[in-house]
């Protein structure tokens, strides 16, 4: 059997267990999850090492007939991009489950289902970056909203109904414009002689489609990614969502789901558009340098921990996708590796949150303060997760962070300057909260706060080792990376401008 | 003179029981308005088969009279309930349904 | 270029040092302290080997390098982590080891009472590794990882009491006008591999002969905004007087002796970038005038000790600065005084440190006065590093300040003429505050309570101040003989001929010492010969209070970037929730309206139904009558 | 003198449908002989077999076809079964919720609130009849899809319409609404298909033929008045956008699927469906397809008006049947689409997408007979809050439903939808691609607005309960539930089957 149908189908399993067991015993749920999990993540462990880093296309190809009267197969296969996110959601699961051992009580309904669910969604997570079939893709992508929409709904919290559905329109709106693409490529393919969804062959497409043809279909597929990914003015669910939904499930959602938007426009939109994609080049540069510095200021400006993440994260998704269209070689790499990094730092930071949220029992940044006299094992973890949120040299998303100026640099020098301006917003809208939450006196409400038990230190250790490390050794994921984004950018007829160093003297 | 007259009759005779259906109250008089344009149409069948000169026409129409004599024992039927129960037969009572 | 796998040691030991104590927490707190101070002493041996060996080799064959592994390589961006230890990286090396250590020592006692002393040994052992990165790295980008390392030990560091509102505050100013500089350098960098395709040192240097000026400009411009932040120098100079905050042990090595100097490596260390440069070149030596100035009249209007010697640091550094300006003829210089001024600034700072610690943190100058009976050893030490900053012969600073004031005067043309009285300007100034704080705190009368109880600092204290004092006092003499230190970094750069003297070194030595004769003169006569009241007077001159607000540069910055900020962003906000959101929520209520409006359609009335099907019939006819006609 | 020629026919393929007659005449015997105590087990017996019977004959003789069966005047041909076959799917698992008592009223003849009314409720009298008249109303329905001359069109078109006149009117509760349902739907529908025959007229004006295939001949031979051919096509086409519901033909629509009783409104809603698109299919395929140029703009744009208007008119709906009733008046925007493709792709997509849509829809409405309280069955939408907490199973079927009408992926919904839309593209008609997604997205708003109140409200405590589903019931729902997503994630062999024989025969 191909490892990644394994991989999808571990979780599923872990799935039947679960709904097998007693729901008095909670316990065991909560064993069955994480064993599951911690399966999943060594076999993708496994997978990564089994990748051929210098073989160009895709690996571990499965290709199996599905709905052959539509040309539909159920063909999976990954190249160095789609691997590292497999292995970022992966890794990220089993710690989510850590990390929110008591999520699933207080919800709605039992731990089994939110249980059922996770595994559901990672069945679909790593599905959503297998699939080498457009169709297939897409269902992944729809489908995944249901899991999320009632892990938001029904184990959130505040206003965790109505943010659901703001999740879910939004999402549905950009599934629905991608979809009217997806009929629009299908009809195109059948009239040029290949009724088919396998995107290598779809790839060839754009040869014969008129320009006013490949822009719409273009823009079917962005909007949509821009929705997910999330990409300015497209962002305002994400906040909502962020904050109601549990400290686990954002995770997910901002570390995981948001890159399919990300990697969507890797995969699809450059793939099946590349004319399109030069021509939106400009205006789409614009919008992520918007996201940048807007994401940046209202996060400078919130007042509750977990929207501010989720503004960071706005800001952040802006560089990857600046990166991703800059179409240089330190661009593409450099968004790529950012989407790892940013999984894991956004994850450190929204864990920490769920810890401090727990704990005081409120979420607003003004009820903390010095907690670092009080928890100072918590506080330290919030910091880091901070630093390398603010990409801090020495952090993994430092590395990714300046890979993506300097490539953006190269070819859009005016985008680069403006969006460095972030680094100082990052350095405002990390350190405000550290001074209010962190520093000063130790407010009423939080001189006895208990610090992190064993189990959160559990969770929260591998990520922050993850960061330091990559920060100082990312080339292991670079090596993966780096043959995918050439053969893209080659695809799309670019090359990295060569030094200009005219002579002036 | 000419079979054209027939059809402008039905067409005419079409027309007033639409408006019929359209402004009477009383659901017998409606009803009544409706077994008007199937006559209508009758006539214009009859006279499409006296033009083409082929029979099925006529088979129409009688087909016709038979379904429309179905319609008024199951349409009696609904409207007497209707007028039992509400003691009225007018089709502008009946609006509970709204929306 | 020879390899030498022995440079990593010298970051790898206080790295270590760091982590374990960061790591082991409340365990280390018995031995934490001495672990940290062991290993910045050992990495200060590895510092001394290194220089022994470097010294027995030929000048050409100085330069080692260590190549640790690959760091980021994608695409023509390579970037391996490896370690360049040259010249002038050595003399660095061993600043700040060697006054680390002492520091470290000196905390010992200093910082015996607070109980995060481990934690604060740490941050200690932190910066000196960082430290030592920004100095040994051998790329632009390896450079930055240890400049912003340094920041973020500078942070935790000023904030190292952060539970007081105001510290937690100046570590955070610090940290983001730091990052503004950071963002030159990364635009520098970025500029670098845009134009040259690399961004490591040698890489550039070979390059920066046949690259547009424009583009050696534009880096070099850069390079500046980034020595701008890190070195307290104008514009960006706000945060150095806030980061006074940090305990004086802190002050003395991060804020005196050695990361505020970083800027004047960096330029030093980019010397070919200016050298091909002239424009940015210029707007070094102004920044370096300006910030000369700017610093030295603070310096006069500060009671507070610690604010005054960090007002004095900003000017000295705008020396350096300046003279790194010049070109070939000043480095050597600009490095001479940082060393010189490593010595006398750290061990003044002690100093200062040492009365704070006899007076219970009291650093209102107003209200000291006549310590000299009480800490002798202080006195001496401290007044060993006041000659050496006035510049009195044969101390150290007399060598290092007089070769600048010198190269600034035969710098050229009126160029020269502006830059050689700014510089002899600043020492008479420098003379007269530095004066003034020696007669408030020592010489004059006493004006503090009787609850007060001033006594000399233990022993673990007195000892570094006592070296550095020794250091302040030969130091300049040792690197001015024979033009030693020039010859010692003459391989680093490119000579471009010599300059024509403008007047003869010893009439400008002469001038010099006038100056700070006038300096001290004024000093005395306004301070030692009359009388001066514990609270600071209110009735003076605008400029007096001007300076006292550090000659405006906050009210500035939060008028020009903190308010309009902080008015974007709230701004911002609004128009998130109002407009965009509001706009996607609009569009649902008018989905939800046109609903309800088209749902009367259905009156529930039979005829209106008929109606409609009339219509459509009708509707129906009109249209397929229109196509086909 | 015309000389009479007997007519032949084929009974092995006239079997289904005659086999349905046969069993409702049977029905209606039973009523008139058998003890009152039995009838309701014999006739709900009756029904079934004859039900299954039929499917089984229509199995045996599924790849035959012939236009010949009935002297031309019924056509069985591979979509004309296809349909069948999905009429009489549907019927069965709908019977099921005829058979749970509790829907119709005991007297039909007994006064609202009238102690003759009560009196009949304490004695549990049942009436029986309308398993006969579904019957009928099934065979009408089968006969329609197949019918290829006017007059069987008219005839089939009445035989399916008259039982579900009288069906719609006898609720057990809310009798008044009931009856009224009943009486617009009768008044409604003899309108329609007054206008239904006038086409017929002048059809036979326009080609001198009752044919499709005459009609067809006529069209392409041009000879006829197109005047006639236009009148024709025109009332016609009312007669059956009537039928499906289409705007501004589908008044009738949510006042009769409120009014009538749930298991009849399920019925309706799914067979009367699939049977009047089966016609519209067929006729407009076989007798109009070369005129597409006159008629075709007018059904674009029908289509689009119905698309957008039943999403949002339901998103404004407080009650489940309405909502459901103006979802199915979308859903017959997006079948439209199939109509105007007007290629094989589209005929095929139209049937899966009728199939899959009519299974959903009588699960959907299964579900909505079960939530009940003192009063009987509990529709507005507010007091359906929290009904993931009190029966996570129903809830749970429901939204399942309710993310097929979405088009979900990995539900029937979504392959219909996707199918149908690609195939309206294919003929080149943006229009319909844009409006249908758009649609599509209204209608996911008031969809998720019901999982909403169901699984993220907290229950309101007013008597509302679910009543333990009737075995009946449940085998509906749980069928409906597992074809809907047996549809969604593996439809191959239905959408081979379908390609391999969807074709109509001219």
């Amino acid at each position: 059997m191909n490892i990644l149908s394994f991989l999808m189908l571990l979780p599923l399993i872990g799935t039947a267990f679960i709904a097998l067991a007693p729901k008095t015993n909670v316990l065991l749920t909560k064993q069955i999850a994480l064993v599951t999990t911690i399966l999943v993540a060594l076999v993708g462990i496994y997978m990564t090492i089994s990748f051929d880093f210098n073989a160009k296309g895709f690996q571990f190809v499965e290709s199996r007939e599905w709905i052959p009267a539509f040309g539909i197969k159920y063909a999976l296969g990954v190249d160095g991009i789609a691997l590292v996110l497999i292995l970022m959601s992966v890794l990220l699961t089993p710690i989510v489950v850590v990390a929110g051992w008591n999520e699933s009580e207080g919800g709605r309904w039992s731990s089994k289902v939110f249980y059922s669910l996770l595994l559901v969604l990672e069945t679909m997570m790593i599905g959503v970056f297998a699939s080498t079939d457009v169709f297939l893709f897409y269902v992944f992508f729809e489908a995944m909203l249901v899991p999320v929409y009632f892990l938001i709904g029904g184990f959130g919290s505040g206003d965790r109904a109505a943010a659901a559905v703001k999740f879910l329109l939004y999402s549905l709106f950009g599934g629905l414009l991608m979809l009217a693409s997806i009929i629009g490529i299908y009809v195109m393919a059948t009239r040029y002689g290949n009724r088919t969804f396998d995107i290598t062959t779809l790839s060839q497409l754009h040869t014969v489609l008129t320009p006013m043809m490949e822009n719409v279909l273009f823009l079917g597929f962005f909007i949509a990614f821009a929705i997910k990914a999330p990409l300015w003015p497209l962002h305002t669910w994400l906040p909502d969502a962020a904050k109601s939904a549990t400290p686990g499930t954002s995770v997910l959602l901002l570390g995981v789901l948001d890159k399919v938007g990300t990697f969507g426009m890797i995969r699809y939109c450059l793939t099946l558009f590349p004319e399109a994609s030069k021509t939106f080049t400009p205006m789409i540069i614009t919008l992520a340098v918007i996201s940048i510095l807007y994401g940046a200021f209202l996060a400078i400006g919130a007042k509750d921990i977990k929207r501010l993440i989720a503004y960071t994260s706005i800001s952040h998704f802006g560089f990857i996708t600046m990166g991703i269209f800059a179409m240089t070689s330190q661009g593409m790499s450099g968004s790529t590796l950012y989407m790892f990094n940013h999984g894991f730092s956004t994850a450190a930071l929204f864990l920490v949150a769920g810890f401090m949220i727990t704990r005081r029992n409120s979420s607003t940044i003004s009820d903390f303060g010095g907690l670092q006299r009080v928890t100072p094992i918590m506080a330290w973890s919030f910091f880091i997760a901070g630093l390398s949120s603010l990409a801090l040299p020495g952090l993994s998303s430092f590395v990714s962070e300046f890979l993506v100026l300097v490539g953006t640099f190269t070819r859009y020098p005016v985008a680069a300057v403006i969006a460095t301006f972030g680094i100082v917003l990052a350095a405002l809208y990390i350190l405000i909260p550290v001074q209010r939450a962190l520093h000063g006196p130790t407010t009423p409400g939080n001189e006895n706060l208990s610090d992190l038990t064993l189990r959160e230190k559990i969770a929260i250790a591998p990520v922050i080792a993850t960061i330091v490390v990559l920060g100082f050794y990312p080339s292991p994921l670079l090596n993966i990376i780096n043959p995918a984004s050439q053969t893209i950018i080659s695809q799309q007829g670019f090359s990295d401008p060569a030094p200009t160093m005219s002579e002036g003297k | 003179m000419s079979l054209d007259n027939y059809l402008y009759l039905s067409a005419i005779l079409f027309t007033i029981g639409a408006v019929g259906v359209v402004v009477r109250r009383n659901a017998i008089v409606v009803f009544m308005c409706i077994e008007l344009m199937l006559n209508a149409a009758n006539l214009s069948l009859v006279t499409f088969s006296r033009i083409n000169g082929t029979l099925d026409g006529q088979v129409v129409a009688f087909f016709t009279m038979v379904v429309a004599a179905c319609e008024v024992v199951v349409g009696l039927a609904i409207i007497v309930t209707i007028y039992r129960s509400r003691r009225s037969a007018s089709i502008d009572d009946a609006s509970l349904l709204k929306r | 270029m020879a390899t030498n796998n022995g440079l990593v040691y010298l970051i790898a030991l206080p790295l270590f040092g760091a982590l374990a104590l960061l790591l082991l927490g409340r365990k280390a707190d018995k031995w934490g302290h001495l672990l940290a101070t062991a290993m910045s002493a050992g990495s200060f041996a590895v510092g001394l080997i290194q220089l022994s060996q470097m010294l027995d080799r030929e000048a050409e064959l100085r330069p080692v390098t260590q190549k640790l592994f690959t760091w980021i390589s994608v695409g023509s961006f390579n970037v391996d982590a490896s370690l360049l230890l040259d010249q002038l990286s050595i003399c660095f090396v061993l600043l700040i080891t060697g006054v680390g250590t002492l520091i470290h020592i000196y905390s010992i006692s200093y910082m015996s009472h607070d109980k995060d002393r481990r934690r604060f040994f740490a941050y200690l052992n932190l910066f000196i590794a960082a430290m030592l990165l920004l100095v040994l790295g051998d790329s632009y980008l390896n450079l930055y990882v240890g400049w912003e390392g340094v920041g973020l030990a500078s942070y935790l560091l000023i904030g190292f009491w952060n539970q007081k509102p105001a510290y937690a505050t100046a570590s955070k100013k610090a940290f983001v006008m730091n990052r503004i500089g950071d963002m030159g350098l990364s635009f520098a960098i970025m500029i670098a591999f845009a134009t040259l395709g690399t961004v490591s040192f040698s890489g550039v240097k070979e390059h920066s002969h046949h690259a547009s000026e424009a583009a050696m400009t534009a880096i070099g411009v850069m390079l500046l905004v980034a020595a701008v932040g890190k070195s307290a120098q104008f514009p960006l100079q706000a945060w150095l007087g806030d980061a006074m905050a940090g305990p004086t042990p802190v002050s003395a090595l991060i804020h005196a002796a050695t990361m505020v100097t970083a800027g004047v490596y960096l330029i030093v260390r980019s010397n070919f970038v200016f050298d091909a440069a002239p424009t940015a070149q210029l707007l070094v030596v102004i920044v370096g005038a300006i910030t000369l100035l700017f610093g030295a009249i603070i310096g006069m209007a500060k009671d507070d000790i610690k604010k005054a010697l960090a007002a004095s640091t900003m000017s000295q550094i705008g020396y350096m600065i300046l003279a790194s300006g010049l070109g070939p003829a000043g480095y050597a210089f600009a490095i001479m005084h940082l060393l010189t001024h490593g010595f006398f600034k750290a061990g003044m700072f002690l100093g200062a440190g040492s009365v704070m610690h006899g007076m219970n943190d009291e650093v209102n100058m107003r209200k000291y006065g006549g310590l000299r009976k009480f800490m002798p050893i202080t006195f001496v030490t401290f007044g060993l590093g006041y000659l050496a900053i006035i510049g009195v012969p044969p101390f150290a600073g007399f060598y290092s300040k007089d070769m600048i004031i010198e190269t600034a005067l035969n710098a050229g043309g009126a160029k020269g003429i502006i830059l050689g009285s700014v510089t002899l300007l600043g020492a008479a100034i420098t003379a007269f505050y530095m004066t003034r704080v020696m007669i408030l705190t020592f010489t004059s009368p006493k004006r503090w309570d009787d609850n007060q109880h001033p006594h000399e600092s233990p022993a673990l204290m007195w000892i570094p101040m006592v070296i550095l004092s020794i250091g302040s006092v030969i130091s300049g003499y040792l690197l001015y003989r024979g033009k030693a230190f020039k010859h010692w970094l003459e391989p680093l750069f490119e000579e471009h001929g010599e300059h024509t003297e403008l007047l003869p070194p010893i009439v400008v030595s002469g001038l010099a010492l006038t100056m700070v004769a006038i300096g001290v003169a004024i000093a005395v006569i306004k301070y030692q010969l009359s009388e001066i009241d514990n609270v600071a007077p209110e009735k003076v001159s605008i400029f007096t209070r001007i300076a006292r607000r550090d000659l405006l540069q906050d009210d500035v910055n939060e008028a020009l970037f903190m308010r309009p900020g902080q008015a974007i962003t709230s701004a911002l906000v609004k128009i998130d929730d109002s407009v965009v959101d509001g706009a996607v929520r609009g569009v649902g209520k008018m989905a939800l309206g046109s609903g309800s409006a088209l749902r009367e359609t259905q009156t529930g009335f039979v005829r209106s139904y008929a109606v409609l099907i009339l219509i459509g019939a009708a509707a129906l006819i009109a249209a397929i009558w229109v196509v086909t006609t | 003198m015309i000389e009479f020629v007997s007519p032949t026919l084929d009974y092995a393929l006239l079997a289904p449908i005659l086999i349905v007659l046969g069993g409702a005449v049977l029905g209606v015997l039973i009523e008139a002989f058998a003890p009152r105590k039995s009838r309701a087990s014999s006739q709900l017996f009756i029904t079934l077999a004859t039900l299954v019977l039929s499917l089984v004959s229509l199995i045996r003789v599924r790849d035959r076809s012939s236009s010949a069966a009935a002297m031309e005047s019924v056509t069985f041909d591979g979509a004309g079964m296809l349909i069948q076959g999905s009429i009489l799917i549907i019927s069965i698992i709908s019977v099921f919720l005829l058979a749970d008592q509790e829907n119709f009223t005991a007297l039909a003849a007994a006064l609202p609130g009238s102690d003759e009314e009560r009196a009949s409720l304490q004695q549990d009298l049942r009436v029986t009849e309308i398993y006969p008249l579904t019957l009928f109303a099934v065979a009408g329905m089968m006969l329609f899809p197949v019918a290829t001359d006017l007059i069987t069109l008219f005839v089939a078109l009445e035989v399916l319409s008259l039982p579900l006149y009288l069906l719609a009117g006898l609720s057990r509760r809310r009798r008044l609404m009931s009856q009224e349902a009943a009486l617009k739907y009768f008044l409604l529908g003899a309108f329609a298909s007054a206008f239904f025959l006038m086409g017929i007229a002048y059809l036979y004006g326009y080609s001198s033929s009752v044919t499709f295939a005459g009609i067809h001949s006529a069209v392409i031979g041009g000879s006829g008045n197109d005047i006639y051919l236009l009148l024709g096509i025109a009332f016609i086409s009312v007669g059956l956008l009537f039928k499906v519901g289409a705007v501004p033909f589908h008044a009738w629509s949510p006042d009769v699927y409120q009014g009538a009783p749930t298991a009849v409104t399920a019925l309706m809603a799914a067979a009367t469906k699939v049977a009047a698109f089966g016609a519209m299919l067929r006729i407009f395929y076989v007798s109009f397809a070369e005129a597409y140029w006159q008629w075709r703009p007018a059904i674009i744009a029908i289509a689009l008006i119905t698309m957008v208007f039943g999403s949002l008119v339901a998103i404004a709906q407080r009650d489940v049947k309405r909502m459901l009733a103006y979802s199915s008046i979308a859903h017959a925007g997006f079948l439209l689409s199939g109509v105007v493709a007007l290629s094989k792709s589209g005929l095929e997509s139209s049937i899966f997408y009728l199939f899959a849509y009519g299974i959903a829809t009588v699960g959907a409405f299964g579900v909505v007979t079960l939530v009940r309280d003192s009063a009987g069955e509990v529709t507005d939408l507010n007091r359906w809050s929290g009904l993931g907490k009190r029966s996570p199973w129903v809830a749970t079927a429901f939204a399942g439903f309710l993310l097929a009408f979405a088009g979900i992926p990995l539900t029937s919904g979504f392959i219909g939808k996707f199918s149908i839309f690609s195939a309206a593209y294919e003929s080149g008609s943006t229009a319909i691609l844009i409006t249908g997604v758009l649609s599509s997205a209204i209608a996911a708003f008031f969809y998720i607005r019901v999982i909403v109140l169901m699984f993220f409200k907290d229950p309101v405590e007013d008597g509302t309960s679910v009543v333990i589903p009737s075995i009946y019931t449940q085998i509906t729902i749980t069928v409906s539930a597992v074809a809907t997503f047996a549809l969604g994630i593996y439809p191959t062999p239905l959408i081979n089957f379908i390609q391999s024989s969807a074709a109509f025969l001219r």
